[in-house]
């Protein structure tokens, strides 16, 4: 049996405490203060009966109320036998009453004890603030209030469907209602064959997953004229359904493209323009999400905006280490590639244990800004997530405004100088260690925001690093060393492939086939896609 | 002349002789086997910390036996033979006592032959896939059916589930756990079809086609829910990306058994409010026990927001029952320890009482928590008393016939009850 | 090119089956002929460095070659010992080995040596190892791992030592070798492979007058036993060896002859002479 | 096998280390073989089985590093891939113990391994066929990681991939292998690799005269290789493959196939590297994905940089000093060891990229230079 505890214990008797209040208000007009009461002191499970209630007694202005349970932030004050609402901006908290809005100042965190919910009340009240809306002023919000309740079409519902469907003005509400009223009406048996035929063929034009499911039940029924109807319906949302996957799935893969992008753009300026195997440039990369991490410590209320901050100081941060490496290791090993290799491995190695020491080996917690959080749904089938997005757009940009750079500046002329020809361009009088500093630090600057884009995606930890350096070469090596556009290119390749693979191989297999791939194609063209010709090349 | 260089030849190493036992005498040696560096430190240094902390505490009460007790803290720096190679030296070099120690099954298996033969004593403080039971290890984590097979019952009673995604990492306890899920949930009736698994490798980072998978399986109809035994890294890009493709707790509910106060303080629970993990404990539980051994580690750690989790309950629950063991056999010897271990008892920190049962193993309670929005969980449902832990599977086609029993007449790790064997002993 | 071209290519007259010649086939020099470079074309992205160029050499003879930078000279070199791939053409060593199929290793093997314009030696490896890399021996891995020297390789060995004047730097890393000095090894490394072809690409570049003088005997005593291509820019050098001179500009011969023929060639003078005596003067 | 024996005792120039060096291993490992076994443990001159077990994994360490210093050090060929050869001789070894564990198994089935058992496998993967012969498994020892190494040199050499772009590759494929091996389909055990070794050839793994005896063997292999690899280095092969790391082209010019020197000597480094591997497991008594991982790799390369690459001896003493160090380094300060270790990377490229016998070497060329200088003037 369960053990009880004080806390269960004085659970069960404000229950009954709650019982006998009710009956006691009975005779008078049910009013919502002691059913709150109730709420405030019940235990989890038996919290539903009396969400029903609650429902049952109230019409709109209760929203707020059951807004603020579902978010958990409704509280009760044992002392008043009240709940209230907790709020937060700007850091602090404050409690003020959910209808009035009065904040109350007299409340403290200890006199006051949290209603909490689990995933059955939650699931219960998005419902019940749907049942509310129906009649809400906005046509999207009783739109979606209808969509939400497609899963759940019980009597009532229906009922109150229908008594709204004609006094609906707006035209999307309209059709979300008509869609409702079909699947009742295609899985009503006792209806006649035609009607329902009809409602499944005006289903046919829905992606619902729950009209899908409708159908698919359908095709189970007893009526053959409805199976075969249902079928076909099926067949038309099929079709549709597919292409919409196969986007999907190309976005899946371009978004792993970008990432990969970002990841090795840096490393095709100081690998590839420079010619210097920088081992520590996913140390760069950390860094930068590193960075974000501590901007948003030092601005926790303004999250939204952290990230134009952090994408700045990450470049700079990142940066800065990548000069002061470049002045004080890599510009000694000039012409010994494989040495320049093994000593910023060993800086990839103190810069790890470094942040180890510093932030502590666990992962850090780097919050997405809300705008970024979510996705975007084009319609119930596909639904591209915001992150994502934003993060591929920023690939290209960043990659764009790289390429104004070399092409444009008076950096990117000196730079392209130094690469194809060292001495000539020291002889006519560019300040080659300059460059090269300036170039380095460039591109472990970008590795930086890179490590901003990152931070949104993946944990901020000592490893981060380590997990994308290796992908980094691979798709320098395979775009062509030197060749920006083949960085882009194979970029967006290999993580189209990938992603086009996964699904019949795997993820870990999808991953070992691109290798092998890449290791092969080297060996038929040992410059990559896009090699430099000429004798420079040589 | 030379007689006296002789004698006094013989005095000294004399002396060295009684001296060397006389100073392994006057301190209990505990051995502390838990990566400090590399990847596994991110969980283990926090359970280095626990053991110190035990030390420190029972020192206080003036130690074992009226001996102090004197830990050896070794870092096999997260590389498995290195397990076995630490473990050697702390048996052979430090001649301790008793080790706590490794996370990883990987890291278990390394150095259980070198425990084996040396006659040591481990103690695992680490949920695990089980189909193992030695003489020389103490398991005071869960077994599969200390929480997965719990996990799944809530599933399908208290929410309904009818349709699992089980979701690991490629490595052996996701496999097993998985195995066990798998044959349980068809021996309840759900259908092959309804059951969708998938592996993929340590620190996998982009889950957006394997989420949209689980999005599409979920969208059926049926009640869906994925059993996650994703490892480590690879959690929080997971969650993540549930997050952003709007799959909410109420839609397709997450239970994990890797996922504790420890991992969740690494990211932004916001988004996975009302996911669930099964555990044996949770900080969030109220009892005076939870409250003490909290405020414990927050004065031992000097700082108030580090959280604890299960594994360390399970180092506290083989801490104490180990000091417990020694006292009632009066010595730290190997043998007599092992044998009273067995039955040995120790107020969990969640209430109830942790029985040592005769397969090495823990009776213990299984708790399961919805992730809240503090990075805590609170408990919405638990096992009416304790789940004694199986050593062998009795869903796995090999281990089904197989129980554990260290107690005479059997006095076996893996006793086959149809041939009456014993098997795969080392000894 | 297209399939009948190739088909011809494999069908020719004057040539066996790769499959049915024999690996080593001495180098055929029927009509005095050992080396045919026929329309050969090779162009860096757009940059033209070789031109429908046609070139025969004698055997035995001393050819040199000279023009103005980018006229070809180092890049002919390039495709004759395989370095370098050229777009269109043909090159034969002798009547029946097309070099154009081969790789560095085999038409080296074939006797064909090459010097380039900046001395390269193995600056880790003494002199001597470094003449000992080079003999004319089996150069196939098994072979060269159970290789030991014999009496006479150490006395061709020692000769060519007198000869380019290293005899005491033997046990010298040819890194500490002055770069005159690494001029000389290098010719030496060619001398010990004893080959039928030696490329010379500017040997006397950084020597002293006397080097020069003693390089230039040295090169006119090959000739006849082997047949020698210098590339060279100090007019009074090739002066001093040409009997024949060949002058390259943009990728095609420009003119060939006697280096008086040439001197009062009137195209040469306007395309070449002019420059040249200006690079002259500033060497 | 005339030729051998005139190829041996051809009095050529071998290095000068290595008669000594053969001398104090062999003497060293005896002592302390015979220490441990006949000296009572109380004794101040016992050698502990757990030092006799770390000596033991220090040399095959060393002949690792042994084999990394052949191909980087001579041949200048940086190959972060090694611990891919290391660890597929480790395999075949590993799968050899795990067939000889037999009906002992925690499942007691005579035929599969237990992880397969627990996966339930019906019946042994072809690969895992033949590999209860002890010399069939020491043949794939060696055999898997040179036909590794053939075929990858093979393709990279002829298509003259070389210098960063050859490291690059060989760092993906190990990479790759390591995420291969992580997969429980490919039939090694997934992560936890093969383990819980009963014995070798009818010999207890726990017994110390068993331990002692793997001990010898691999310093004698150690010696073996070493002595070989020092006739062959100083042979005229040793010289092209100088040549061929000085100026490649060159030596194609004066008619060396260089790839096929390349491939060659690659195999040669691989298969050395896979005995290393095979002596290393027992050892251990365990090998898992986690050897084939880049790090490892790139840690080898490290020790052969610290001792000297371009000197057989340089490798082992490197090897054998970068971990004696770690063990100690992670015993005092577990923090501290990675930023030794990457202290250690960027001093020793900085300040001595020859290593600490190129210090020595360096030195001495330096005179003879001068001398030379002189004696011209």
């Amino acid at each position: 049996m369960r053990r009880i505890t004080l806390r269960h214990f004085i659970a069960l008797c404000c229950c009954l405490f709650g019982l006998f209040s009710l009956s006691t208000h009975a005779t008078e007009s049910a009013s919502l203060d002691p059913l709150l009461a109730e709420l405030g002191e019940a235990k989890i499970k038996d919290m539903e009966p009396i969400l029903v209630k609650i429902e049952a007694v109230s019409d709109e202005t209760i929203l707020p109320l059951l807004r603020t349970l579902l978010n958990g932030n409704l509280y009760y004050i044992k002392a008043e036998k009240k709940v209230i609402g907790q709020f937060e901006t700007n850091g602090e908290t404050f409690y003020k009453d959910v209808f009035t809005n009065e904040i109350n100042t007299g409340i403290d965190k200890p006199d006051v004890d949290k209603i909490r919910v689990n995933n059955n009340l939650r699931g219960y009240l998005r419902n019940a603030i749907a049942r509310i809306q129906l009649t809400s002023k906005s046509p999207s919000v009783r739109e979606n209030a209808v969509r939400e309740l497609l899963s759940k079409l019980d009597d009532s519902t229906v009922a109150t469907l229908e008594r709204l469907y004609p006094y609906e003005s707006n035209k999307k509400v309209k059709e979300a209602m008509g869609l409702a009223l079909a699947m009742n009406t295609a899985s009503q048996t006792e209806l006649a064959v035609s009607n329902r035929i009809a409602a499944i063929e005006t289903l046919s034009s829905s992606l619902e997953n729950d009209v899908r499911n409708l159908l698919t039940t359908l095709t189970r029924d007893d009526n053959a004229a409805v199976v075969t109807a249902a079928n076909i319906a099926l067949e038309k949302i099929a079709q549709r359904a597919n292409r919409f996957a196969f986007v999907d799935q190309l976005f899946f893969g371009l978004s792993l493209g970008s990432v990969l992008l970002l990841a090795s753009i840096g490393l095709a300026i100081t690998f590839g323009v420079m010619g210097v195997i920088n081992m520590a440039h996913g140390e760069m990369i950390m860094l930068g999400a590193y960075t974000t991490y501590v901007v948003q410590l030092m601005m926790p209320n303004y999250i939204d905006y952290s990230i134009w901050v952090a994408i700045p100081a990450a470049f700079l941060v990142s940066g800065l280490m990548g000069v002061l490496i470049e002045r004080l290791v890599i510009c000694r090993l000039h012409g010994r590639p494989l040495e320049t290799l093994l000593a910023t491995f060993g800086i990839s190695l103190i810069l790890q244990q470094l942040v180890r020491t510093i932030f502590s080996p666990l992962n850090r917690q780097v919050s997405s800004p809300s705008w970024m959080s979510g996705s975007w749904e084009i319609n119930p089938v596909l639904s591209l997530t915001l992150n994502r997005l934003y993060i591929l757009a920023f690939a290209l940009l960043v990659f764009i405004v790289l390429v104004i750079v070399l092409k444009k500046t008076s950096l990117g002329l000196n730079v392209r100088a130094v690469s194809q020809n060292r001495n000539m361009a020291k002889a006519m009088g560019v300040k080659t260690n300059w460059v090269d500093a300036m170039t380095f630090g460039l591109g472990s600057g970008i590795a930086g925001i890179a490590g901003v884009a990152l931070s949104q995606l993946t944990n901020v930890g000592p490893n981060l690093g380590q997990s994308y350096i290796i992908d980094s070469f691979m798709v320098v090596v395979f775009g062509g060393v030197g060749n920006l556009l083949g960085t882009l290119v194979a970029a967006f390749t290999l993580g189209i492939a990938t992603k086009f693979l996964e699904p019949t191989t795997g993820a870990v297999l999808a991953a070992i086939l691109v290798l092998v791939f890449i290791i092969l194609f080297i060996q038929k063209r040992p410059k990559g896609l896009f090699p430099q010709k000429g004798r420079a090349a040589e | 002349m030379k007689i006296k260089t002789l004698t006094s030849a013989i005095v000294l190493s004399g002396a060295t002789l009684i001296a060397l036992p006389s100073l392994a005498a006057d301190t209990i040696k505990v051995g502390v086997l838990h990566s400090l560096s590399g990847t596994m430190a991110i969980s283990e240094t926090t359970l280095k910390d626990t053991v110190l902390m035990m030390v420190d505490e029972q020192n206080k009460k003036g130690g074992l036996l009226g001996k102090k007790i004197e830990a050896v803290v070794v870092d096999p720096a997260s590389n498995w033979p290195l397990f076995a190679e630490k473990g050697r030296e702390l048996l052979t070099k430090d001649k301790v006592d008793v080790i706590f120690g490794s996370w990883t099954s990987v890291s278990r298996k390394s150095v259980l032959p070198v425990l084996e033969e040396l006659n040591g004593l481990m103690f695992y403080p680490v949920q695990y896939e089980g189909e193992e039971s030695s003489k020389n290890v103490f398991y005071t984590g869960a077994a599969p059916n200390q929480q997965a097979i719990p996990a799944v019952d809530y599933l399908m009673n208290d929410l309904g589930v009818e349709r699992f995604v089980l979701a690991g990492t490629d490595y052996v306890y996701p496999r097993t756990t998985n195995k066990v899920l798998e044959a349980y949930l068809k021996g309840k009736g759900v259908a092959a079809s309804d059951i969708m698994i998938n592996y993929t490798p340590f620190g996998h980072s982009d889950w957006q086609s394997i989420v949209s998978d689980v999005k599409k399986f979920g969208s059926e109809g049926k009640k869906t829910a994925v059993v996650s035994t994703i490892n480590g890294d690879a959690n929080v890009p997971f969650y993540k990306e549930l997050g952003n493709q709007g799959i909410s707790s109420e839609d397709i509910p997450v239970v994990a058994f890797s996922v504790g106060e420890e991992e969740l303080s690494g990211l932004d629970t916001k988004p996975l409010v009302g996911h669930l993990a099964a555990w044996n404990y949770f900080q969030s539980v109220e009892t005076p026990e939870n409250e003490a051994f909290i405020k414990a580690w927050h004065a031992y750690t000097k700082n108030s927001d580090r959280v604890t989790n299960d594994p360390m309950e399970a180092t506290y629950i083989g801490f104490k029952m180990w000091a417990n063991a020694v006292t009632k056999a009066g010595t730290t010897d190997v043998d007599a320890v092992e044998q009273a271990m067995i039955g040995q008892t120790v107020p969990n920190l969640t209430g109830g009482i942790a029985v040592m049962n005769k397969n090495h193993h823990l009776s213990k309670p299984v708790l399961i928590g919805e992730i809240q929005d503090d990075g805590q969980f609170e408990v919405v449902w638990e096992t009416d008393g304790v789940v004694a832990g199986d050593a062998w599977s009795d869903f796995l086609p090999g281990s089904k016939d197989l129980i554990s029993d260290w107690t005479a007449p059997i006095k076996c790790g893996n006793y086959n009850t149809k041939t009456k064997t014993c098997s795969g002993q080392n000894y | 090119m297209s399939t009948l071209d190739s088909t011809r290519e494999l069908f020719r007259r004057d040539q066996v089956w790769p499959f049915l010649a024999p690996a080593q086939a001495e180098v055929n020099v029927g009509n005095q002929m050992i080396l045919y470079v026929e329309d050969l074309n090779l162009s860096f992205d757009g940059f033209k460095a070789l031109n429908n160029l046609n070139l025969y050499i004698n055997d035995g003879e001393l050819r040199c070659l000279i023009g103005a930078n980018g006229a070809g000279k180092t890049t002919l070199m390039d495709v004759i010992t395989g370095k370098t791939q050229c777009d269109s053409g043909t090159v034969f060593f002798g009547q029946n080995h097309n070099l154009l199929n081969k790789d560095e290793a085999e038409i080296a093997q074939l006797g064909i040596g090459r010097k380039f314009q900046k001395p390269t030696v193995f600056e880790e490896q003494t002199v001597f190892d470094n003449l000992e890399l080079s003999l004319k021996t089996d150069k196939r891995v098994l072979p060269t791992l159970f290789s030991r020297l014999t009496p006479t390789q150490i006395d061709r060995i020692d000769d060519v030592l007198k000869t380019i004047g290293l005899a005491k730097h033997r046990f010298m890393l040819a890194g500490a070798l002055s770069h005159g000095q690494k001029q000389w090894l290098e010719i030496g490394m060619l001398l010990v492979a004893e080959p039928r072809l030696l490329l010379i690409d500017e040997p006397v570049a950084g020597m002293t007058a006397q080097e020069t003088e003693r390089t230039a005997e040295l090169l006119t005593s090959l000739a006849g036993e082997r047949t020698v291509i210098v590339v060279e820019h100090d007019m009074e050098f090739v002066r001093s060896i040409a009997r024949t001179v060949t002058v390259l500009h943009q990728g095609s011969v420009l003119a060939e002859g006697t280096m008086d023929q040439i001197q009062s060639n009137k195209d040469v003078i306007e395309v070449y002479l002019g420059e040249e005596a200006a690079a002259g003067e500033q060497a | 096998m005339t030729r051998l024996t005139a190829w041996f005792s051809e009095g050529r120039s071998t290095g000068k280390h290595t008669l000594p060096f053969v001398v104090i291993l062999l003497s060293v490992t005896i002592l302390a073989s015979a220490a441990n076994l006949f000296l009572p443990a109380d004794s101040i001159f016992y050698v502990s089985t757990y030092t006799i077990t770390l000596l033991g994994k220090y040399l095959c360490y060393a002949m690792l590093a042994l084999a990394v210093d052949i191909i980087w050090g001579y041949c200048g060929i940086l190959s972060l891939g090694h611990g891919a050869f290391f660890a597929l001789g480790g395999y075949a070894m590993g799968m050899y113990l795990m067939r000889q564990i037999g009906d002992r198994g925690v499942y007691g089935n005579p035929l599969l391994p237990d992880f397969m058992v627990f996966l339930d496998w019906k019946e042994l993967p072809w690969f895992w066929l033949g590999m209860d012969q002890f010399w069939f498994a020491m043949l794939m020892a060696v055999l898997v990681p040179g036909l590794l190494a053939f075929v990858f040199g093979w393709l990279a050499f002829r298509s003259r991939v070389t210098g960063v772009y050859l490291s690059i590759m060989t760092q993906a494929l190990t990479y790759a292998l390591l995420l291969a091996f992580f997969r429980n389909e490919m039939g090694f055990g997934g992560n936890n690799g093969l383990t819980d070794f009963k014995e070798i050839l009818g010999f207890n793994l726990q017994a110390d005269s068993t331990r002692v005896a793997l001990f010898l063997i691999t310093a004698i292999l150690l010696a073996v290789i070493f002595v070989i690899s020092q006739k062959i280095l100083s042979s005229r092969l040793g010289k092209v493959v100088l040549a061929i790391r000085d100026s490649e082209s060159r030596s194609r010019f004066i008619g060396y196939r260089t790839d096929r020197y390349k491939v060659w000597l690659f195999v040669y480094s691989a298969v050395i590297a896979g005995i290393a591997g095979a002596l290393y497991v027992p050892q251990v008594g365990i090998i898992n994905p986690g050897e084939f991982s880049p790090i490892n790799s790139i840690e080898m390369v490290i020790w052969v940089a610290v001792g000297g690459r371009g000197t057989l001896i340089g490798a082992v003493i490197g090897a054998l000093l970068v971990n004696y160090a770690k063990t100690r380094f992670t015993a005092i300060m577990p923090d501290a060891w990675l930023f030794a270790l990457g202290a250690m990377f960027v001093l020793v490229t900085l300040y001595l990229p020859k290593g600490l016998m190129g210090l020595y070497g360096q030195l001495k060329a330096k005179r003879n230079a001068v001398m030379n200088k002189e004696s011209q003037a």
